[in-house]
């Protein structure tokens, strides 16, 4: 508050500003910390052995149970396959994300908030609703509890998500840029490489982390189309719950969450290095 | 280098009622440049991308010295589209910018280096090789732009509206840079833009377009000077028409008798157009003057504009300064039979 | 294919054009029926009884099962408790979205991308992980087991759909519209109500579509900080599901999607009533 | 009816090294119009927002009738602001548009359907009232928002290019009908514009702005005659300027000595300046010529721009048709006496 025999309206103006600025950092600071606050209390679950209520802070810290639940096969082996199927998602869905994407995203047509909001209905329904119905079809299919029949349960939740970002990379994208290098004598293929995919790289990066943390969180449709065969991390994670080891439900959860943590770090670095481009 | 004929082009947009482009034939013979002048919508642009073969034809055929362009593809044709957006590609520097085309030539890095500057030295840019084209401010990406399009050398430059988006002072420079270049190249040069003046300084024809039909293609001096229709003439700046029936050399309007000189014969309904600035403006009768009232008079600077009833039409005569005191009130309004010239009638009539 | 002597490139062009929009048709043709052939399976064992591999089609239709399910006090009650906190942590989402959107969507500055991916984090970081954590955290604020404890975790899911979409709408937001209001005499309250929210209502409607829908989705949050005593749809559906009566997942299934499906209609309808309007 | 005042009116934006209205003082007296002339990023816009209060100036006043307007929200201050956009809403029929103002003043339906039906009649465009702004074209969505202005009869009326996007016929019949109407209803207007015809024609007083500062303020005779600074002289086309030292009536110049007139006293370094219309092209030595060259001789439609070389120095003369033969090669370029002013230097020397 500024101190002044008359303070004009501008002053207010100013003090206006200055509150809801601090209103936003507040509700940034928020949004974060009911994301972090949670993440902090799993660290402190998983390197102490005891902490019970009302304990404020845990009395004695220990790395051994993470590294005995590091090197336990079934860990390794969910690990592995989580990897390999959020890593066939998100190649496989990328491919079919990007000519789709580029048509909505370039072209004007009636009715294209329709077919985005219909595209986006896998996202957004339940997989426990559709999950079911997937899982007697693809049984019937012969592709039940098999890795290419959960790869395919994933494609429908993270298709919507790569379609989205890829349209919204396009709808800011302007083909001009395509023409002018073909008119200086690029090559289709030249084009595409030199041209659109350096100028959507950084949408493609985050459609890319998009399709990989979709998948990589999928329990649901891994459940019930594996067919308790494919183990994934969250399938594990989940029986551990059931378990209800804290230690070993918290080591999981962080291993759970590291990846993605990873994940997200190197594509924000990627962002930031990068001016967007487009436009 | 290329002589470039057109021949009834035709492209109708889907979910478009009027073709962008309607049937239209060119010729523009080598190492020359045309200037496609109409108003916004009039196909000037469509027709650089259908030459550039950025976008396909529904009918009609494009040939470069004879020939088919039909099945070449863009990147095959030679002919190097320059956009009213500079489309700089942002990932690269200025350098690389330029160089891209060299590069698909796969010319020697040391030569492209060199040709890269030589280029920047033209455009009077000399030394930003190294920068980002965020850096530059929209005059100087617009001139990296046509860095880029004539470091090739290319045959064929089609230029849409390049210069619309600079200030008056970076774009008479860059226009005479543009022209001087072309002259010395050879270049075969198309140049949309909906700027009169630059249409009639910069090209050695100028193709008058609208609604996607070609009204008239003539030399600057004589497109303007003599329009060949109505609507040729609006677009050429002319507002004032006159149409009557002819008697010898008399037109008998609905004003009033003016005498007119080597017009077409017959004693049809003839329409004659005059300048606005070949109008003048006389404070007592004289030889083909009509009486008229001055309703409005605008100061624009160079000229002045006077806003004159006849009859009940209005007419608008330009003055420049000194040319005239100022009139107002009843004045007479002289049409001297040197500048009156018959135009084809393309316009539904909107009065009698 | 056209038969002709000289196929020109111009047919040729036109023959692309023609199978680029066939393969899109089919790309969308494929999408659509990723989600809607299990529908078709689920209708087919909800109203049947008897329906065993490899008969094709069931051979009894019923729908007793069906009102049976709909008038059980644990539907009931499941089914309230789901919309009661999708609705509520909808107009919640939204409250807290709209100013948030509005200055990430408006506004241009340094770091804007790594700050929307930061926001999004909450919706893509797996539940598992940080529901746990969020359990421990809400248990010692007194939160567990309650109404309002779920509320205040699906808020964490939903507000990244909210603000991503309303950011979305803002950023095709031209404010010229309500300066434009502000100079015709229109009060600040007007231009919010007459000016701000027709502009963006099919924008906010597609907001809380997803708001709702992502809420009404969950599963692992509501299982986690309900503690097995706050009973919504997809709780009592899981539990169904580990019962393994096939015709009773199959009736609570599509009683799960019944709603989002109504809503999402509902939604399609109006926007394909209304123009696009920003910009 | 009302009077603005704005007194070292100052806006420096956020990231912005340079102010964007920097100390500007203005007075326009009621019911008359002020043009605000000048290129892009000169400020002109921003004092129209401010002004109209949805923008907060840094430093300065804004007075309304002698009323302060600091602490009065932009829905109170009575000035309407037409941008260049039109900014109908899309949700509202063209009559709901152009009623939303009266809306907020209650007026009785019937009345305000009455205004509706005037105002369209105003603007030409009867009988549309249920339409929707996207069934408009362009021309006609600008025509719907300047009814929009009008009908609640503003005291004060803010426009921003509000012709730039509008084919040249229309934009010269709306510029009449808004010049008509600011008269009738004896209206304070504020006119933004770079067009520098308009502001001239337009305008009772233009003020000319570069780079966020005032250059100069005067009726559009005044200061297209005699623009006081070299910048300003630039901004209002000229592009011949003269330095030398004073000897009596005597300007010795670096090309030659010239005979002048009415200069202000004092042997010091001085500048005139001369229109390029008002050179004239001898092709014989005459009073006050100076020997010159044709370098490129430019056909522009109403114009003919020469481009002379006199001695190291650039000069273009701008000749209108019939006033000279076709001359190339040696010439004389007259600097007539009359014609000749001075200018104040407010710009760094860019040559000697």
């Amino acid at each position: 508050m500024q101190i002044q025999s008359q303070p004009s309206s501008r002053v207010r103006a100013r003090v206006r500003v200055a509150y809801a600025r601090r209103a936003r950092q507040v509700l940034i600071a928020l949004l974060f910390s009911a994301w972090l606050l949670p993440s902090i209390v799993l660290v402190l679950h998983a390197f102490t052995t005891r902490w019970f209520y009302p304990q404020l802070w845990p009395a004695e810290w220990t790395g051994a149970p993470f590294m005995r639940q590091l090197t336990n096969p079934q860990t390794r082996q969910a690990l592995t396959n989580s990897l390999l199927v959020a890593g066939v998602v998100t190649a496989r869905s990328l491919l079919i994300a990007l000519p789709a994407a580029r048509t909505l995203g370039l072209r004007q047509f009636r009715g294209k908030e329709l077919v985005l909001l219909l595209l986006g209905l896998p996202a957004i329904i339940p997989p426990i609703a559709t999950g079911m119905g997937m899982n007697i079809l693809f049984l019937r299919l012969g592709l039940g509890g098999s890795l290419p029949g959960v790869v395919l349960a994933h494609l429908v939740p993270v298709l919507p998500y790569t379609v989205f970002a890829l349209t919204a990379v396009f709808a800011r994208y302007d083909s001009g840029y395509e023409q002018q290098a073909a008119t200086l004598g690029a090559s289709p293929l030249r084009v595409l490489f030199r041209v659109t995919l350096p100028l959507i790289a950084p949408g493609l990066a985050v459609a890319a982390l998009f399709a990989f943390l979709v998948s990589w969180n999928q329990y649901v449709l891994t459940l019930l189309i594996g067919g308790g065969r494919v183990i994934t991390l969250p399938v594990l994670l989940f029986s551990v719950i059931s378990g209800g080891n804290v230690t070993s439900i918290a080591i999981l959860s962080l291993l759970f969450a590291a990846l993605p943590m990873v994940a997200i770090s190197l594509t924000a670095g990627a962002l930031t290095d990068q001016s967007p481009v487009t436009g | 280098m290329t002589q470039i004929e057109i021949n009834q082009l035709h492209k109708c947009y889907p979910r478009q009622t009027m073709p962008a482009v309607n049937r239209i034939t060119l010729n523009i013979p080598s190492g020359t440049l045309l200037a496609l002048l109409g108003p916004s919508g009039s196909g000037k642009s469509t027709i650089l991308k259908l030459i550039a073969g950025i976008d396909q034809p529904d009918a009609g055929s494009i040939h470069f010295d004879g020939q088919d362009m039909a099945r070449v593809a863009a990147n095959r044709r030679g002919a190097v589209l320059m956009f009213q957006k500079a489309y700089l590609f942002p990932f690269l520097s200025v350098a690389d910018n330029i160089a891209f085309g060299l590069k698909i030539k796969r010319m020697p890095r040391t030569q492209m280096m060199d040709a890269v500057r030589h280029m920047l030295d033209l455009v009077e840019l000399p030394g930003i090789e190294g920068k980002r084209p965020a850096q530059l401010s929209g005059g100087e990406q617009q001139r990296v732009a046509l860095a880029r399009a004539l470091v090739t050398r290319p045959h064929v430059l089609l230029l849409d509206e390049p210069f619309s988006s600079l200030d008056p002072a970076v774009r008479q420079t860059l226009q005479e840079a543009v022209r001087r270049i072309q002259r010395e190249l050879g270049i075969t040069m198309l140049l949309v833009t909906h700027d009169r003046s630059e249409a009639l300084s910069m090209a050695d024809q100028v193709a008058l377009l609208d609604q996607g039909r070609l009204l008239a293609c003539n030399a600057p001096r004589q497109l303007f000077q003599r329009p060949p229709t109505r609507r040729a003439a609006r677009l050429m700046g002319v507002s004032t028409f006159l149409s009557g029936t002819l008697d010898g050399n008399r037109l008998h309007t609905r004003l009033g008798a003016l005498t007119v000189d080597a017009l077409p014969n017959g004693c049809q309904r003839t329409i004659v157009a005059i300048r606005p600035e070949h109008l003048r403006l006389l404070p007592m009768p004289g030889p083909n003057a009509l009486p008229a009232h001055v309703a409005e008079r605008t100061f624009r600077g160079e000229h002045v504009e006077y806003r004159l009833c006849v009859g009940e039409e209005t007419i608008r005569v330009r003055t420049y300064e000194g040319d005239n005191g100022d009139l107002s009130g009843s004045v007479f309004v002289q049409f001297p039979v040197e500048h009156l010239f018959a135009v084809e009638d393309d316009e539904p009539e909107q009065q009698a």
